[in-house]
């Protein structure tokens, strides 16, 4: 065996180099592919919330995940259909070229100091007889569970009152309760439900402890609850409240027909 | 007198069915008290056997068991607003309690027997406590299958994998609930399992268990728990929602009361579990932001709600599994009345927190033992030295 | 009040053994006797006390993307977090190199306790794991120590309570194909059911 | 001068003491001697079948320690020298010829009875076969004569089930016992310790015994086990520190060697036991034929000969000889009948420790024990029974695990060396899982004593 | 080829790394909660054992004493770098799903164990054969976890439901229990048990 110091120094130079070489050479060639797919998830879970395909954990692998080959789908339809804005605490548009919406992260956002939020929203737009028509707004929510951080959408039809559809893409509650937040009797249960009382002030929707009395007069601001997973329902109340009242200023001047929508 | 007379050859060694031999003995040895003579060692033999020590457990239990077999009819029939009197609140609850009892006995004797065939071994009592116990800490509402299920983890994997009666190190009994815990918890917790009912409830009934309630009181815990029915003589008697022989804080003392008389239950272990219960309950006091924070809940309502006194007496009290030195045995049974309040108060995941607090301490408790062994082996050192 | 919550979920909630898996091999194969887990046990918290802060100023300056802004505003752009694995294991290394030369120099009493078990830690994957997941988990400096510390606890305990279990075991009639690593890995796993009574448990919630 | 007072422990109940009256038996037709009763001990034997001996012929000697040898209690003939299995000496059996010839090898032994005497007066114990009365700590095997023990205890105090009358034993012979103490005293150069009961007070027989360090020790069984009495007093430092033990009988065999200067092996041993026909004490022969003097009570169709207690004693049958060091015969009745559902029952006949017979409520009554087992053969559970029963600094549970476990270091630490299986035969008893506590612990005495051996 | 074909074989079965060999558990068991990404991480670790395997046997004569394991953690650690990035480029999906675990492949001590025991001392081809031997031994004790797991955990096999609706509508439920961690080890346990009972293989 060589064992003299130069061979050994001139030998882990000549490793670390080729080592080196070769693993920025293979980041550089995947970078721009690496971050495609990153985009291309979270654009997929928007998609999902704005009512372009399903998913829900408890259905079938297939129906759930579109192929991660094919992500260049992804992109097309976000390109086509959707408009993703940024937004400050004000309820402002900021032109950002610099930050990716769909990157934003809420949990990050929220250790940042008020005036410097972002807040994405994404539109849905629809050809209407012709003309872009708003379909849906879709916001990020987030909030604390029972023992991790929820993560998901919720897409509003353009009266910015009903619900549209709802998804989480990333928890860590109990398997079979908490959990259950990610099925789709849960997600279902929020669509066509309501957020503003009748006066329009902000209720948010509360999910209950137990089941859904439909003649109650809350009925159209309330869904179904999971049976053993208190806290993690209670954190589903808590986060969408939270995050609603975000996009409140945002929401309040398209109601009165005063926001314009951007470009993208 | 000989049992069984001359069939009982055909068992014996040699005989037809050899392999059977440990099901006679097992029939055998559970019927009489045999001539079997000493040899080698002392001639004479205490009275006093294993099956003996299990018999007197499964004695203890009857209070808890039939008290419980009475709330199970109670409740149902409460919960559907229907007046009935005391027999048919058995007998009701006989129908529950009763296939609980068959499938508990009929899988986990079943495993019994196959390992003390496989083994070549005696088929031991073993599982009689065990099996009087699991029914006792499932919901009345607990399905058949999962109950075989759970059964079934908790005398393979609980005990017959670490060699059988004697040799586990976490009770079997307390394997099976957390095995259901963790793996139906649908069916174990929440609110609506504690009380089997006919479908309707009528509103002046409340479901759930006092600790669930305590998740998130209204006001004052104590005001909100009597609000809902519960005040602390009702959870002292009972009758109330609940693990089947669990709720009843009375008939599990006239179980301690045998079971500490008789020396069978260390009342060490005991009176341990309550005093680290209530140390634990006046520090969260002291610390509780408001009167209506589970934080406020004094320690004498932690003593009869949900599985305290039942784990504290007859859970926590299993010799193979707690602690087996006595200096042990007082801190084994402190940290698990400390751990339970503690779970209870600042776990909003686990309104119980006493049977995870037993089967966290069975993993401790052989630590335990080997410090306060180390701290007899340093003593004995400095005693031989000086 | 976060610093104690993340010291909580470290032991507890999430072990770093029972809940990730990690530092299995050294675990199974050396909580047979006491005195080697305890020399273990403390040599791991010992070495994650001090790796997992040093990973963390080496990515935070360094690695990740846009670290090396404070050199220069023209590494924005930078981007060395491929190296992220190699740099820390090579940190990991030296590191335990250096704590393993300076016991030898300052205490041959720590040494003799201690060193024996050092170079076994560098292949020990709940050393990494922890600065993996800190950087996962964006965690900040303070908090990387809290959790560096309180992971190497959380494996502590559980080799310590583990090699008192296989005391206790070892006159039990365990099946012949159990022995030794099965009944080790069925006692991990009930044991990992065990810690999970304090899922859920966060002060201040 | 120490008092002692013991708490844990347990006196069983057990009917069938002997009567507090010493009658002389008839001189035995034969004797034996088994060689199980020197443990410790490799037997070569000496003589064959047919073989004249005398008093003090040597019957066989130690392989190891050539000096240490067991002699003869009678002149007679060798009638057999039975072996088992893989030819290991079981016993010699000597038909007497009713004459008391003393053998011609014998001397008479040294005058003076000083510690400058000492390798003198040690010959000529070994010499006349009296050396193997004294037993050695750690390990309780018989003493070896070139060791020096740090001191000698000696047990005036037997509070095993149904044992003989210590002062009975005295009786009659406190000269030749203040004799033997003052040869002890000349053999080590500490003390010799004298543990008596305490509530006999100053009324002791043993009160005026001088020459020695008094320690009065009182409470229930085992407080009169020597192990205990060494544990309190001068507790064992290691393998190599040790000590000397003799019973008080011992004492009065040596003393009488000294006083009248020919070994004489004639005993006060007691018959009793709830089997035994006339529970009582008789002077007869060491090694006596169990028919010169026990019989059975025909109320029992079926009983056991137990040479010593009924803890720690052999199984000899009726046609066996009294043991070398005991001094008690019990007879007991044979388990016969089976009870149905004999574990339900409430318990007012059965004799237990255990609280969960109501015959617990009823401390003076007295039961007549028979042999049987009360249940079948289970794992160790640790129900904290054993710790209620041994008046030591010791965890016996931990040490039987350390002993299955075959952990001889941690064997030691936790106190291996202070016990022998006579201390743990209590525990034996009251075990509720029926194990054999007393051949656990010879087999872990076995292994340390193998051990120190080869490092010897 | 007799030789080779042992060599490849032995570590499936009897000379199992996992069930015997007691090496590399670590990293693994965490994302064996499903099929899926037990397959990956399965197939990450053939991969990194093979190449770390060739390689080094390649430069086995060359590589100073001294820094051994140096050269060996670097090989190892580039390649599960490659693994990592290639991974990130191709599979987001699975490579968000195994997070920090493929990292931890470095410090999995059957890569290293297979290099310092088998290819610093063996010509590249049987050292291929080993490691690939050792990773499919390895990964296959990963499937069957992650088949159970998921099986049980959540009645499906690769995603695709397998257990029928009519089982769930007569009161079946899936097992919580396999999803979390102890699932893991005491699936791996009783794996081990079947295993060594029927190679034999005792431990004392």
């Amino acid at each position: 065996m060589r064992q003299g110091n130069a061979y050994t120094l001139i030998f882990l130079a000549a490793v670390a180099l080729v080592a080196s070489l070769v693993l920025a050479l293979a980041a550089q060639m995947l970078k721009d592919r690496q971050n495609l797919l990153q985009q291309a998830d979270m654009k997929r879970n928007i998609l999902i919330a704005a009512g372009f395909m399903e998913c829900y954990a408890d259905a079938d692998e297939a129906k759930r995940e579109m192929d991660p080959g094919v992500c260049t789908d992804v992109h097309f339809y976000f390109e086509a259909h959707m408009r993703a804005l940024l937004l400050d605490h004000r309820g402002k548009i900021v032109d950002e070229p610099g930050t990716r919406p769909e990157l934003v992260d809420p949990a990050r956002e929220a250790d940042k100091p008020l005036e410097k939020r972002r807040y994405p929203v994404f539109l849905r737009i629809d050809p209407v007889k012709g003309k872009e028509k708003i379909s849906a707004y879709c916001i990020p929510i987030y909030g604390k569970g029972l023992w991790s951080s929820l993560y998901g959408y919720l897409a509003l039809e353009p009266d910015l009152n009903t619900v549209k559809g709802l998804t989480f893409h990333k928890q860590g509650e109990t398997p079979g309760l908490g959990a259950e937040i990610q099925s789709r009797w849960f997600q279902e249960g929020f669509k066509g439900k309501t957020i503003l009382d009748k006066k329009g002030r902000l209720v948010s929707i509360t999910v209950l402890k137990g089941k859904l009395d439909r003649s109650s007069p809350q009925a159209a601001h309330q869904v179904d609850g999971i049976s053993g997973a208190t806290l993690t329902t209670r954190g589903v109340t808590d986060l969408l409240m939270k995050s609603l009242m975000m996009y409140e200023p945002y929401f309040t001047m398209i109601r009165r027909g005063g926001a314009e929508h951007g470009r993208r | 007198m000989k049992p069984h007379g001359k069939m009982r050859s055909a068992f014996e060694k040699g005989g037809r069915f050899e392999r059977l031999w440990p099901l006679v003995d097992a029939a055998e040895t559970f019927f009489f008290r045999l001539p079997v003579r000493t040899a080698g060692g002392t001639h004479i033999r205490d009275a006093y056997d294993l099956k003996r020590m299990m018999m007197i457990v499964v004695v203890a239990l009857f209070p808890s068991m039939i008290f419980g077999t009475y709330n199970v009819g109670y409740q149902f029939y409460a919960s559907a607003g229907i007046p009935a009197d005391h027999l048919a609140c058995v007998l009701k609850g006989l129908t529950v309690v009763i296939p609980l009892y068959v499938v508990t006995f009929a899988v986990g004797g079943a495993w019994e027997v196959l390992f003390a065939l496989i083994r070549g071994e005696e088929i031991n009592e073993g599982f009689f406590v065990t099996g009087a116990l699991i029914p006792l800490i499932m919901p009345p509402t607990i399905p058949l299958w999962q109950l075989a299920l759970a059964v079934s983890f908790g005398v393979v994997l609980g005990k017959e994998l670490f060699g059988g009666t004697g040799m586990n190190i976490f009770n079997p009994a307390l394997v099976s609930r957390a095995f259901l815990f963790f793996a139906y918890p649908k069916s174990i917790s929440g609110a609506d399992v504690w009380t089997l009912t006919g479908g309707t409830v009528v509103d002046a009934y409340t479901m759930a268990t006092p600790l669930h309630l305590g998740i998130e009181p209204k006001g004052d815990i104590i005001a909100h728990l009597a609000g809902n029915g519960f005040d602390f003589w009702r959870m002292l008697w009972g009758l109330e929602p609940g693990s089947i022989g669990e709720t009843s804080a009375i008939a599990v003392l006239a179980g301690a009361f045998i079971l500490v008389v008789t020396g069978v239950g260390s009342w060490r272990i005991i009176v341990s579990v309550f005093a680290g219960g209530a140390a634990m309950a006046l520090l969260c006091n002291a610390f509780a932001p408001s009167p209506a924070s589970m934080l406020a809940l004094p320690a004498h309502y932690h003593f009869v709600a949900g599985g305290f006194a039942f784990g504290a007496v007859f859970m926590a009290t299993d010799p193979v599994s707690a602690a087996g030195t006595n200096a042990g045995k007082y801190v084994y049974g402190f940290l698990i009345g400390l751990l339970t309040v503690m779970v209870r108060t600042l776990n909003p995941a686990y309104p119980e927190g006493m049977m995870l607090a037993i089967l966290f301490m069975n993993l401790f408790a052989p630590l335990i033992d080997y410090t306060v062994v180390r701290l007899n082996m340093r003593r004995r050192g400095r005693r031989a030295a000086g | 009040m976060e610093l104690v919550n993340i010291g909580i979920r470290a032991i507890f909630t999430e072990n770093i053994l029972l809940a990730y898996f990690l530092g299995m091999c050294s675990f199974l194969a050396l909580s047979k006797k006491m005195p080697t887990s305890f020399g273990l046990g403390v040599a791991v918290i010992f070495v994650l006390s001090i790796t997992a802060p040093v990973n963390w100023i080496i990515h935070e300056y360094v690695l990740r993307e846009g670290a090396l802004a404070w050199l220069d505003p023209r590494f924005k752009e930078v981007d060395l977090s491929f190296l992220v694995f190699i740099s820390f294991i090579a940190v990991i290394a030296a590191l335990v190199q250096v704590v393993e030369m300076a016991i030898e120099k300052f205490s041959s009493r720590l040494y003799n306790a201690l060193g024996i078990y050092l170079p076994l830690i560098t292949v020990n994957c709940a050393i990494l794991g922890v600065s993996l997941f800190m950087v996962e988990r964006r965690l900040t400096l303070a908090e990387t120590a809290v959790f560096g510390f309180s992971s190497g606890i959380g494996w502590f305990m559980a080799i310590v309570s583990m090699a008192a279990i296989r005391w206790k075991l070892r006159y039990s009639n365990v099946p012949s194909g159990m022995r030794g690593l099965g009944i080790t890995m069925l006692v991990t796993g009930l044991m990992a059911m065990a810690f999970m009574i304090f899922s859920g448990i966060s002060l201040g919630h | 001068m120490a008092n002692y007072r013991l708490k844990k422990g347990y006196d069983i109940r057990m009917a069938g003491g002997a009567e507090a009256i010493l009658e002389r038996a008839p001189f035995p037709e034969s004797v034996g001697l088994y060689p199980a009763d020197f443990y410790g001990m490799t037997p070569k034997p000496l003589v064959e079948g047919g073989e004249r001996v005398r008093i003090g012929t040597p019957l066989w000697r130690d392989k190891r320690r050539e000096s240490l040898i067991v002699t003869s209690p009678a002149s007679g003939t060798v009638a057999e020298v039975r072996r088992g299995e893989r030819r290991a000496l079981e016993s010699v059996i000597i038909r007497t010829d009713g004459k008391q010839h003393v053998a011609a090898s014998i001397a008479p032994p040294p005058k003076r009875v000083f510690s400058s005497a000492r390798a003198e007066i040690i010959g000529a114990l070994c010499a006349v076969g009296l050396f193997p009365l004294f037993r050695q700590r750690p390990f309780g095997t018989v003493a070896d004569p070139l060791a020096t023990p740090r001191a000698i205890f000696v047990t005036a105090m037997d509070t095993a089930p149904l044992a003989a009358d210590q002062g009975l034993i005295l009786k009659n012979h406190e000269q030749e016992f203040q004799r033997g103490i003052d040869v002890l005293a000349s053999l080590t150069p500490g003390r010799v310790h004298l543990c008596t009961e305490a509530n006999t007070g100053d009324g002791s027989p043993f009160a005026g015994v001088q020459n020695v360090e008094h320690h009065r020790f009182s409470g229930p069984h085992p407080a009169g086990n020597v192990g205990v009495h060494i544990h309190h007093v001068a507790p064992i430092r290691g393998v190599g520190d040790i000590l000397w033990h003799c019973t008080v009988q011992g004492v009065i065999l040596i003393g009488r060697y000294f006083i009248t200067g020919a070994p004489s092996f004639e005993v006060t041993a007691a018959v009793a036991g709830p089997a035994a026909a006339r529970g009582r004490h008789v002077a007869t022969l060491s090694g006596a034929a169990l028919s010169s003097f026990a019989e059975a009570s025909k109320a029992f169709p079926a009983a056991r000969f137990i040479s010593g207690n009924v803890l720690t004693g052999r199984n000899i049958g009726p046609g066996g000889f009294l043991g070398f060091h005991d001094n008690l015969v019990t007879i007991i009745p044979e388990a016969r009948t089976s009870v149905f559902l004999g574990w339900l029952s409430p318990g007012f006949s059965l004799e237990s420790f255990s609280a969960s017979f109501i015959s617990r409520l009823m401390p003076r009554r007295r039961f007549a024990i028979d042999s049987n087992r009360n249940g079948s053969v289970r794992a160790f559970v640790a129900t904290g029974i054993y710790e209620r029963l041994l008046p030591m600094d010791i965890l016996p549970s931990f040490l039987l695990k350390s002993i299955l476990a075959g952990d001889i270091e941690e064997m030691e630490k936790l106190g291996i060396l202070e016990v022998t299986p006579e201390d743990l035969a209590l525990c034996e008893y009251a075990c509720p899982s029926k194990t054999d506590i007393q051949r656990m612990l010879r087999d872990g005495i076995d292994l340390m004593l193998k051990e120190t051996r080869e490092t010897e | 080829m007799a030789v080779d074909k042992k060599i490849f074989l032995s570590p499936i079965n009897e000379n199992n790394p996992i069930t015997t060999q007691v090496l590399g558990i670590c990293s693994a068991l965490a994302v064996t909660s499903q099929l899926k990404p037990s397959i990956v991480m399965g197939l990450a670790v053939i991969a990194v054992m093979v190449f770390s395997n060739l390689i080094t046997s390649l430069m086995r004569e060359y590589i100073p004493q001294k820094v051994r394991i140096i050269v060996e953690m670097t090989v190892v650690a580039s390649l599960v770098i490659l693994v990592d990035q290639i991974l990130k480029a191709y599979a987001y999906q699975m490579s968000k799903q195994l997070s920090v675990f493929v990292g931890l492949i470095i410090t999995n001590c059957i890569v290293l164990g297979r290099i310092e025991a088998f290819s610093m001392g063996n010509r590249p081809v049987p050292s291929l054969v080993d490691g690939l031997g050792n990773g499919l031994g390895y990964a296959l004790i990963l499937f069957i976890v992650g088949f159970f797991r998921e099986l049980l955990g959540f009645g499906k096999i690769l995603g695709y439901q397998v257990l029928p609706e009519s089982l769930y509508a007569a009161g079946y439920e899936n097992n919580g229990l396999m999803v979390l961690a102890p699932g893991a080890f005491i699936i791996l346990s009783l794996i081990i048990w079947l295993q060594r009972t029927i190679s034999g293989y005792r431990e004392d």
